[in-house]
């Protein structure tokens, strides 16, 4: 009783987050600020890294912490409390098209959904089963993967440069 | 180069020569050349008739060149010289040659002297092929051609709008007797395979019946006879045709051009012997248009006028000879008329000449004294035609009076009733004509009468050669010379017994004409005016050609003119066609208007229409998956 | 109804709900934030069917994911500074100057 | 030399002209005229050795080159003369110098330009008419468009943008539906026979399923039949004719306009014989129409340039007719036709541009006697009017007697058949020589004769240069009348296999093509 | 695994990093340098160059496995796509004086070569972002008018959309097939799974987004505007490019089933029409090229559509032949002072009276985007459509032609300004560009290649 209770807790557990990241998610669309929108999103990728965590891919748990939160969400943060005093859009929330947008959105959703209704595998073809831990995952990325390693070193080059190349164009436009 | 082809080729030597240089070489040099090469084709024609003779009537013939071959079949420019054509080439070089040396005279003073025989030139040159042509074809090619020369010659004074006019009325409706030809030589090539034209007449005449109707063929050639012959209900032209210098309506619009259709269906009369149907026709429209014209003729008051459609009404009675199978007597009459009516126009020119331009009887009279050789030549032509005997005119008009009435081939009591009738007429109305030209007392203006003048020799010449000749010509019995390629058809046994009446009776019709006539106008002007008021409204029609223009122009031309440019142009091309395109180019503008305010600018409307096209997508997929 | 579907069926929600947020929402941070909403979704259901057959690649990907989402939020954090900076407004329907 | 050489320089003179006067610099308009001219004097010059050297008795094509150009698609260089364009090219090459000579005073902006888009177009269209693979072929046909776009485009008249526009995407149309079609033809080709290749010779093989032959007949008739023009795609030529300068409109009607009958004639009939006799009624019916309703609207217009124009229309009628008569004599006749319409038209736009310059208008009812004022204007204003009318002794006679002999000989073997329709089409066809004569005559009329009416006179007559230009046509046109056989005899054996290809069956068909058969509905 | 083999297969991509390792340099060293061009150009045109001895050579492998694979294909593809980069490059020179965009465009061709031989979903991912990422920045770069930015946001803002939708495709072809190579997808084709189906929608509607075809498009018109001239360019040839050799890799040569066709061919129908219409109102010329491209995304797809062997040679011919005609009439428009105005139809009036070999140029360019022969575009379309008919998708490809048939008009009305119409008010056009016109010299040599030797080209694939 207890035990099979304890035996299924993570997976009630993981319900639980998922059920958060929803509903977190859905209240991003109805929040008004963005602070509070930006809040909801955090809860929705710490609840998601649960979901991660209790999956036992651990490191991708914590990489969803570290980075999206610890980073991206940092910035965007910043960015609201650079931006937020001048938003009047805060007060006009939806855009015209609340209704159509929700409208697309069930029958979105409903065509996503049905794609899994009935054939989505319980256990996915080619399932190997059993988890992987981050001592497969890194040799992978550092053996097979390690293109991509690079590639992601090249993204981020590529990115600052970028984002400097608008910075510039920001202070090119202050000037003139 | 045989001589055949050597008699075509010298008017268009004289053609070329005076077409190209003319107006360089000044007018003596012109007039030789115009006039000497005709005559030398004349004097070559003869050599060839004699050739003719010596050779026991055997036909001549010669091919020039081949115009085109194609597959097994060959299409040559060939010449055929029979008994027949030589009648017919002998009138035509003959009378042309003197017709070309009257012209000198009477074109004197036009300023396009060398063009005016450049163009007679080539009609004589088109005659020729068209008369010693072997072929249909040639046959053809003449027969266009002449249509030209006298569209250009109609229209030779082109400053005047009317006379372009009426070269182009000639021309069109030759055309349209010209299509019916065309369709009947294409029967007769699909059927037979050929054009040569004693090889049709043969495969008619043979014993296997060809593969078209002889009926078919026969109206459809003799569709463009009316055309050419200007016969109901193609006659209108040639009236109009005598916009034309006098000359030339001698020439093309008397003595030979308008003949050309007798020629043609006498030529083809192998067929004609085998449709009964079509020579019926022929004869019936044969003497409708002989009455109808002659009809005319009684109220028309323009000399040449008056002589167009005496033309007309003669070659009428050429038609019932050929409807009632007399191809040798209708051929006499188109060499006699040849002579008279060439000499009446000829005439009629002197008289014109003499009048300074004046053609309107009314304003004429007791010209006789003072151009007397016109005066006397004319009075013989005029009793020509009218057929007093001994004159060339009475024998062949005899002649047809006689097998319209006993022909085995389709003569009739009505037929000659008709005839008869007609050439009371002509007797009248030609001695109304003459009457009025040369007796009684002058009409015209006083200025103009004083230099009235007699014509210059080289035009009294001519005029008394033709006089003579229509005098003498009838004891020339064609009929008789062409019996062996142009049977006469066997007479019904029951009218033999009239042949002499029938003769006496012509002479008394001429001689009623001519007695009717002398009382109606000799006497003072008021009889005839009384008479002409108490026919006021039959002379109305009369004088206005039976509204026959009108009739036409109401039924043809404006309806042409309307389809054409009411339906064909604003409905059709303009609304329907243009309308469609220019339709759908505008849809295509506004829809590219309507599409392009589809991109707002808004980021929004952007997304959901991503949103908008993957839902899309899956709906598409599960319907059609 | 097993776990890897019911957290597929959440990711396809994540998914849809961003997508619908980039439609609806006027302001252009939200907007951004609903784009890293997306592909959480995305990874969601990555991690999911990676950990449901055990193979790395699906969490390979993840990382690739994490990554190109920083380097976009980075460059387009300054975007939006820029933009905001000439409108003077965070709202999106204002920046449709282009159209046509 | 050999002859293929000289047929490669025929076609490639004007290339080699259009990049010399390319490279002129501005300002030398002078040399330009003169560099045109001499380059295509001698292009006629090289094309009549060609027309003396071909051999009459040889079927198939003489003076030709092949080379690989896209092995994978199965498309190779392939040039060379045959019965079916020989004529076409003689013709083409004998305009080019009278155009370019004719514009020499008409032209007088970006002169460089002008002749360099003549050159292009006498390339393009000698191309087409030489091109003995489809898809070469296509390639010219469709190049033909753009210099003339430009020219009608550049030096026309107020509404040239329209005219041309209209006259690009009417035919343009007709060439993209050509263009799925001669794809699909060649793909079947490629699945019956394993032989993938653009080649005419190698298409005459294939014979497809009915079904698809209608179709592609359809889409090629249509390409072929927007250029002829056949009513009722015939709306654009009035329009481009009127618009187009002088040396546009001689070059439209002179050649360009045979483009679409020499297509049936060697592509759009024998490639669907099946199809193409099932058409004949409405191909030969169109053709009728064509003849009728197009001289019915030359007799009522008022712009000298539209009667031509519409003249056109109705006299390649007769080129239709004679084509789908499959009779010898039709399809020889039709040849001539296209030929001497050809001369005659090309002559006729000639004068009316001389006299435009002079007079400044094109309104019918401005003119009148210009027989007095300019008469050797008018003797070959008359010969040109003549011959267009189909008066023996000129070019216009000898194709519109055999085209319609050759109709009425058909229609009569069928008629023997039981079916009288061809023979009451050809009867109708034959009403086309009345109305000629009308329309014609009424121009001349109310052109030469009657009371002087010359706008912006006094003008002076004809000038040498004119002259000559005439005096060419005038000479070929009474050749082709008088002595057709020299020419005729180098196309009989073309207009044979061409009767062949059509009427006589080939291999047989194919039950069904392994290929989705054309326009199956998509699903 | 070989390094040396990996060293010699990504020889392109490794010469790119290296130009904008150097390029930052330069950049860090000093703005406003000189030597950025030319740099530039040496390094993309080395690529090029060692893409193309790559090819010749036949070098073929994967240095990592079922990631990046590199075939002779693929090879020339790169080479082709470098080297219409370089006109690109040559033409930017007025509008960029500051260094930074070249090591962007350098970057961006690099995230293109990944594409040209992507051999799993992460590497196509990787590559996508690369070659996207810089082109939202080189939207706004230079900044020449005040819109830029707004472009820049909805691009990224839809492209990100768009990848959202990728990697969700992608990772329900995981679920469906246990793994993420692109072989995956094209199984996914023909499998009646509904899931995968899912996928396939996804993974293709992100595509459409990406090549801007209708309804997805909206972004396209906006970001070709806004863009400077060079930028256009590259968007307009080289991003599109990646996109569809992407596409073309993912397509493999897999068969396409009736289902499929509709679902591949039915919006592009639409943005072919779509795309024709509109072109025809459009006052400035970038706007019109945007839509005339999305047309061209439209034949682009119909190549997919074609048959399986000959589809990569389809895109990848059609891409060239479209590109180099595209980038010559970008190169070949006279400069102006203001960006609007030299945007302007209206300005092209007369313009072969004041520069009549541009206008030549571009008019050449304009027929042979209209796929009139004997430009190269028609060759090109010529080899698509019978792709699609050798398929057996007859109707299908009437569709299309009647398609292209309506895109006509607006590239005549552009010669008809340029030809037909007297100058127009001096708009002050500056003297043609040196560097520019040599830029479309080069096109111009490339497209009479393409059009008079199309054998070579085509039998490189």
């Amino acid at each position: 009783m207890i035990r099979d209770f304890l035996a299924n807790l993570d997976t009630l557990l993981i319900y639980a987050f998922a059920a958060l990241a929803l509903a977190s998610a859905a209240a991003m669309l109805v929040l008004r600020t963005p602070m509070r929108v930006a809040l909801a999103l955090i809860t929705c990728m710490v609840s998601l890294g649960g979901v991660y965590g209790l999956l036992g891919v651990h490191f991708v748990a914590a990489f969803q912490v570290l980075i999206y939160v610890g980073a991206v969400m940092v910035f965007m943060v910043y960015a609201i409390m650079l931006l937020d005093p001048r938003d009047e859009a805060a007060t006009a929330r939806y855009s015209s098209l609340l209704w159509p947008g929700v409208f697309g959105f069930a029958l979105l959703a409903e065509a996503l959904a049905a794609g899994y209704w009935n054939d989505l595998p319980g256990a996915p073809r080619g399932a190997t089963g059993g988890s992987f831990d981050i001592a497969s995952f890194s040799s992978a990325f550092l053996s097979e993967y390690w293109l991509h390693f690079e590639l992601t070193s090249v993204l981020l080059l590529v990115a600052v440069v970028a984002a400097i190349a608008v910075i510039r164009e920001n202070r090119r436009s202050d000037r003139g | 180069m045989g001589l055949l082809t050597l008699i075509v080729l010298l008017p268009l030597l004289g053609f070329l020569v005076n077409g190209l240089a003319g107006n360089r070489l000044g007018k003596r040099f012109v007039s030789v050349v115009g006039c000497g090469l005709p005559a030398i084709a004349f004097a070559v024609t003869v050599k060839c008739f004699l050739d003719l003779q010596a050779g026991g009537w055997a036909p001549l013939a010669e091919t020039a060149y081949a115009w085109a071959v194609v597959g097994q079949s060959s299409f040559e420019i060939a010449f055929w010289f029979d008994r027949l054509t030589a009648v017919m080439a002998l009138v035509v070089t003959g009378v042309g040659t003197l017709i070309h040396i009257y012209s000198i005279g009477y074109m004197h003073e036009d300023k396009s002297y060398a063009r005016y025989f450049a163009y007679l030139n080539l009609f004589l040159f088109f005659m020729l092929l068209l008369v010693l042509g072997k072929s249909l074809l040639v046959l053809f090619v003449g027969w266009e051609g002449v249509g030209l020369a006298s569209y250009l010659l109609i229209g030779f004074w082109f400053g005047d709008m009317e006379k372009a006019a009426a070269g182009k009325k000639a021309f069109v409706f030759n055309r349209i007797g010209d299509a019916g030809f065309l369709l009947g030589m294409f029967a007769i090539y699909s059927a037979l395979g050929t054009f040569d034209m004693p090889a049709i007449n043969a495969a008619f005449m043979g014993a296997s019946t060809p593969a078209v109707s002889a009926s078919l063929v026969g109206i459809l050639l003799f569709i463009g006879a009316t055309g050419k012959s200007a016969q109901i209900p193609l006659y209108v032209w040639l009236p109009d045709a005598m916009a034309g210098p006098t000359p030339v309506s001698a020439l093309i619009h008397a003595a030979t051009m308008v003949t050309a259709g007798v020629y043609l269906v006498a030529r083809m009369s192998g067929i004609y012997l085998h449709a009964p149907e079509a020579s019926t026709i022929i004869a019936a429209v044969g003497a409708l248009t002989a009455l109808m014209a002659a009809t005319i003729a009684i109220a028309q008051d323009d000399i040449k006028k008056v002589l167009a459609y005496s033309t007309v009404s003669q070659l009428g009675f050429m038609f019932v000879a050929l409807g009632v199978g007399a191809y040798g007597v209708a051929i006499f009459h188109v060499y006699t008329h040849a002579f008279f009516k060439a000499c009446l126009f000829l005439g009629a020119g002197s008289v014109i000449h003499a009048m300074s331009g004046e053609q309107d009887i009314k304003k004429m009279g007791g010209l006789g004294r003072k151009i007397p050789i016109t005066f006397v030549t004319f009075a013989v032509a005029t009793a020509a035609i009218s057929g007093i005997p001994p004159l060339a005119g009475f024998f062949s008009k005899d002649e047809i009076l006689w097998y319209a009435l006993a022909s085995g081939r389709g003569g009739s009591v009505l037929l000659f009733a008709v005839m008869a009738f007609t050439a009371l007429l002509t007797a009248f109305y030609m001695f109304r004509l003459f009457w009025l030209t040369f007796m009684g007392a002058p009409r015209m203006a006083k200025e103009v009468e004083h230099h009235v003048h007699e014509s210059p020799a080289s035009m009294t010449g001519v005029l008394v050669v033709l006089a003579v000749l229509s005098a003498v010509g009838g004891f020339l019995s064609i009929p008789h010379f062409l019996e062996p390629m142009l049977p006469l058809p066997e007479t019904m046994a029951a009218m033999q017994p009239y042949h002499y009446w029938v003769m006496g009776g012509s002479i008394a019709i001429a001689a009623t004409g001519l007695a009717g006539a002398i009382w109606f106008f000799a006497g003072d002007a008021s009889r005839a005016g009384a008479i002409r008021a108490g026919f006021a409204g039959v002379y109305r029609v009369l004088s206005n050609k039976y509204y026959i223009d009108e009739l036409y122009d109401r039924l043809f031309g404006r309806p042409l003119v309307w389809i054409s440019d009411a339906v064909f142009l604003r409905l059709g091309d303009r609304m329907i066609i243009d309308g469609t395109l220019n339709g759908l180019a505008s849809v295509a503008q506004r829809a590219a208007g309507r599409l392009s305010r589809v991109q707002t600018g808004s980021l929004h409307k952007y997304a959901f229409l991503v949103l908008v096209g993957m839902v899309a997508s899956f709906v598409w997929m599960w319907t059609h998956g | 109804m097993d776990k890897v579907q019911v957290l597929q069926f959440v990711a396809a929600a994540l998914f849809a709900l961003g997508l619908t947020g980039v439609v609806i929402r006027r302001n252009v941070l939200v907007m951004l934030m609903c784009m890293e909403l997306m592909l959480n979704g995305v990874n969601l259901s990555l991690v999911t069917f990676a950990h449901a057959m055990g193979s790395a690649v699906g969490a390979v990907l993840v990382f690739l994911i994490f990554v190109v989402a920083t380097a976009e939020i980075a460059v387009a954090i300054p975007i939006v500074l820029l933009l905001v900076r000439r409108k003077r407004t965070l709202d999106v329907g204002s920046f449709s100057d282009l159209k046509g | 030399m050999a002859d293929s050489t000289i047929l490669s320089l025929v076609l490639y003179l004007p290339v080699a002209g259009f990049l010399a006067i390319a490279a002129l610099p501005a300002g030398r308009d002078a040399l330009v005229r003169a560099l045109t001219l001499g380059a295509m004097l001698v292009q006629f010059a090289l094309s009549l050795v060609l027309y003396a050297h071909f051999d009459p008795a040889v079927p198939g094509l003489q003076a030709s080159t092949q080379v690989a150009w896209i092995p994978a698609w199965g498309v190779t260089y392939y040039i060379g003369l045959d019965g079916y364009n020989i004529l076409l090219v003689l013709l083409t090459t004998f305009l080019g110098p009278l155009v370019t000579a004719g514009a020499f005073s008409a032209i007088t902006k970006d002169v460089k330009l002008f002749y360099a888009m003549v050159f292009l177009i006498q390339f393009a269209m000698l191309g087409t008419f030489v091109a003995q693979d489809l898809f070469l072929f296509y390639l010219f046909w469709e190049t033909m468009l753009i210099p003339m776009f430009l020219l009608i485009g550049i030096w026309g008249g107020e509404r040239r943008i329209y005219a041309t526009i209209k006259f690009f995407l009417y035919t343009a149309f007709g060439s993209i539906l050509m263009l799925a079609a001669v794809i699909y033809l060649v793909y079947s080709l490629q699945q019956t026979t394993g032989v993938i290749s653009f080649a005419f010779a190698d298409l005459y093989k294939v014979r497809l399923p009915l079904e698809a032959q209608k179709w592609l007949l359809a889409a090629f008739a249509l390409s072929f039949a927007i250029k002829v023009p056949m009513v009722p795609f015939h709306t654009w030529l009035p329009d481009a004719h009127v618009e187009a300068p002088t040396a546009g409109s001689v070059i439209l009607a002179g050649v360009l306009l045979k483009m679409g009958t020499y297509g049936f004639l060697k592509l759009g009939f024998p490639l669907f014989p099946d199809a193409t006799l099932l058409a004949t009624p409405i191909l030969s019916t169109l053709a009728v129409v064509s003849i009728v309703y197009g001289a019915c609207l030359a007799l009522v217009q008022n712009d000298i340039k539209k009667i031509i124009a519409y003249s056109s229309i109705s006299h390649l009628g007769y080129v239709m007719l004679g084509l789908v008569s499959l009779d010898l004599l039709g399809i020889q006749g039709a040849i001539v036709q296209m030929v001497s319409h050809g001369l005659v038209a090309a002559g006729l736009f000639l004068m009316v541009g001389m006299i435009y310059e002079r007079c400044h208008t094109r309104e019918l009812a401005a003119y009148g006697g210009l027989a007095k004022v300019l008469p050797v204007y008018s003797v070959f204003f008359m010969i040109l009017t003549l011959a267009s009318v189909g008066l023996p002794t000129t070019s216009g006679f000898t194709g519109e007697f055999l085209a319609l002999l050759g109709a009425f000989n058909a229609g009569w073997r069928q008629w023997q058949g039981g079916s009288i329709y061809a023979l009451i089409v050809a009867g109708v066809a034959v009403t086309g020589v009345v109305l000629g004569a009308l329309y014609m005559l009424r121009f001349a009329q109310h052109f030469l004769f009657g009371a002087e009416r010359v706008p912006h006179g006094p003008v002076a007559d004809l000038n040498l240069r004119e002259v000559s230009i005439l005096a060419a046509l005038a000479a070929a046109v009474f050749w082709l009348g008088l002595f057709p056989d020299s020419a005729m005899k180098r196309t009989e054996l073309a207009a044979r296999e061409y009767q062949q290809l059509v009427s006589a069956p080939r291999t047989p068909a194919p039950t069904r093509l392994t290929g989705t058969p054309p326009l199956e509905a998509a699903r | 695994m070989n390094y040396l083999a990996a060293a010699i297969a990504m020889a392109p991509e490794h010469l790119l990093l290296a130009g904008i390792v150097v390029l930052l340099i330069l950049e860090i060293a000093s703005e406003r340098s000189r030597a950025a061009l030319p740099l530039a150009v040496v390094f993309v045109s080395a690529a090029a160059l060692a893409a193309a001895l790559l090819g010749f050579n036949g070098w073929t492998g994967a240095p990592f496995p079922g990631q990046f694979e590199l075939a002779p294909p693929a090879a020339f593809a790169k080479a082709i796509l470098l080297a219409l980069a370089v006109p690109v490059l040559l033409a930017s020179k007025e509008d960029f004086g500051e260094g930074v965009f070249y090591p962007l465009m350098l970057s961006s061709l690099y995230g293109v070569c990944l594409l040209a031989s992507a051999g799993s979903f992460l590497t196509l991912f990787l590559g996508i972002e690369l070659m996207s990422i810089p082109v939202y920045v080189l939207v706004l770069l230079g900044m020449r008018r005040p819109e830029s930015a707004e472009a820049a946001l909805k691009y990224l803002v839809l492209s990100g959309t768009a990848s959202a939708a990728l990697l969700m495709g992608a990772s329900l072809l995981y679920g469906a097939t246990g793994s993420l190579g692109l072989s995956s997808f094209a199984l996914a084709l023909s499998s009646p799974d509904l899931l995968a189906r899912t996928a396939v929608v996804l993974v293709v509607s992100a595509f459409f987004l990406k090549a801007a075809i209708v309804p997805f498009h909206g972004w396209a018109p906006d970001a070709y505007e806004a863009a400077s001239v060079p930028t256009t360019a590259y968007m307009a040839v080289l991003v599109k490019a990646g996109v569809l050799v992407a596409a073309a890799r993912l397509f493999g040569s897999a068969p396409v089933g009736e289902l499929l066709v509709g679902l591949l061919l039915v919006l592009p129908l639409v943005s072919i029409v779509w795309g024709n219409l509109t072109a025809m109102r459009q006052p400035g010329l970038r706007r019109m090229i945007a839509y005339s491209s999305i047309a061209h995304a439209g034949y682009l797809f119909f190549a997919l559509a074609g048959d399986g062997p000959g589809r990569f040679q389809a895109v990848v011919f059609y891409l060239a032949a479209y590109g180099v005609m595209n980038v010559l009439a970008f190169a070949a428009l006279p400069a102006n002072a203001n960006d609007v105005e030299r945007d302007r139809l209206e300005n092209l009036k007369g313009l072969y009276h004041t520069h009549p070999f541009a206008a030549l140029l571009i008019g050449m360019a304009m027929l042979s985007l209209a796929g009139i022969p004997p430009f190269p575009g028609f060759i090109a379309k010529f080899l698509i459509f019978k792709n699609v008919i050798a398929a057996g998708y007859t109707t299908w490809a009437v569709l299309g032609l009647v398609g292209s048939y309506i895109g006509i008009y607006f590239y005549l009305r552009v010669i008809q300004f340029m030809f037909m119409s007297p100058a127009a008010a001096a708009t002050g056009h500056a003297p043609s560009r040196g560097l520019a016109m040599g830029a479309s010299l080069l096109c111009l040599a490339g497209s009479i290649a393409i059009a008079l030797l199309p054998a070579v080209f085509l039998a490189r694939f």
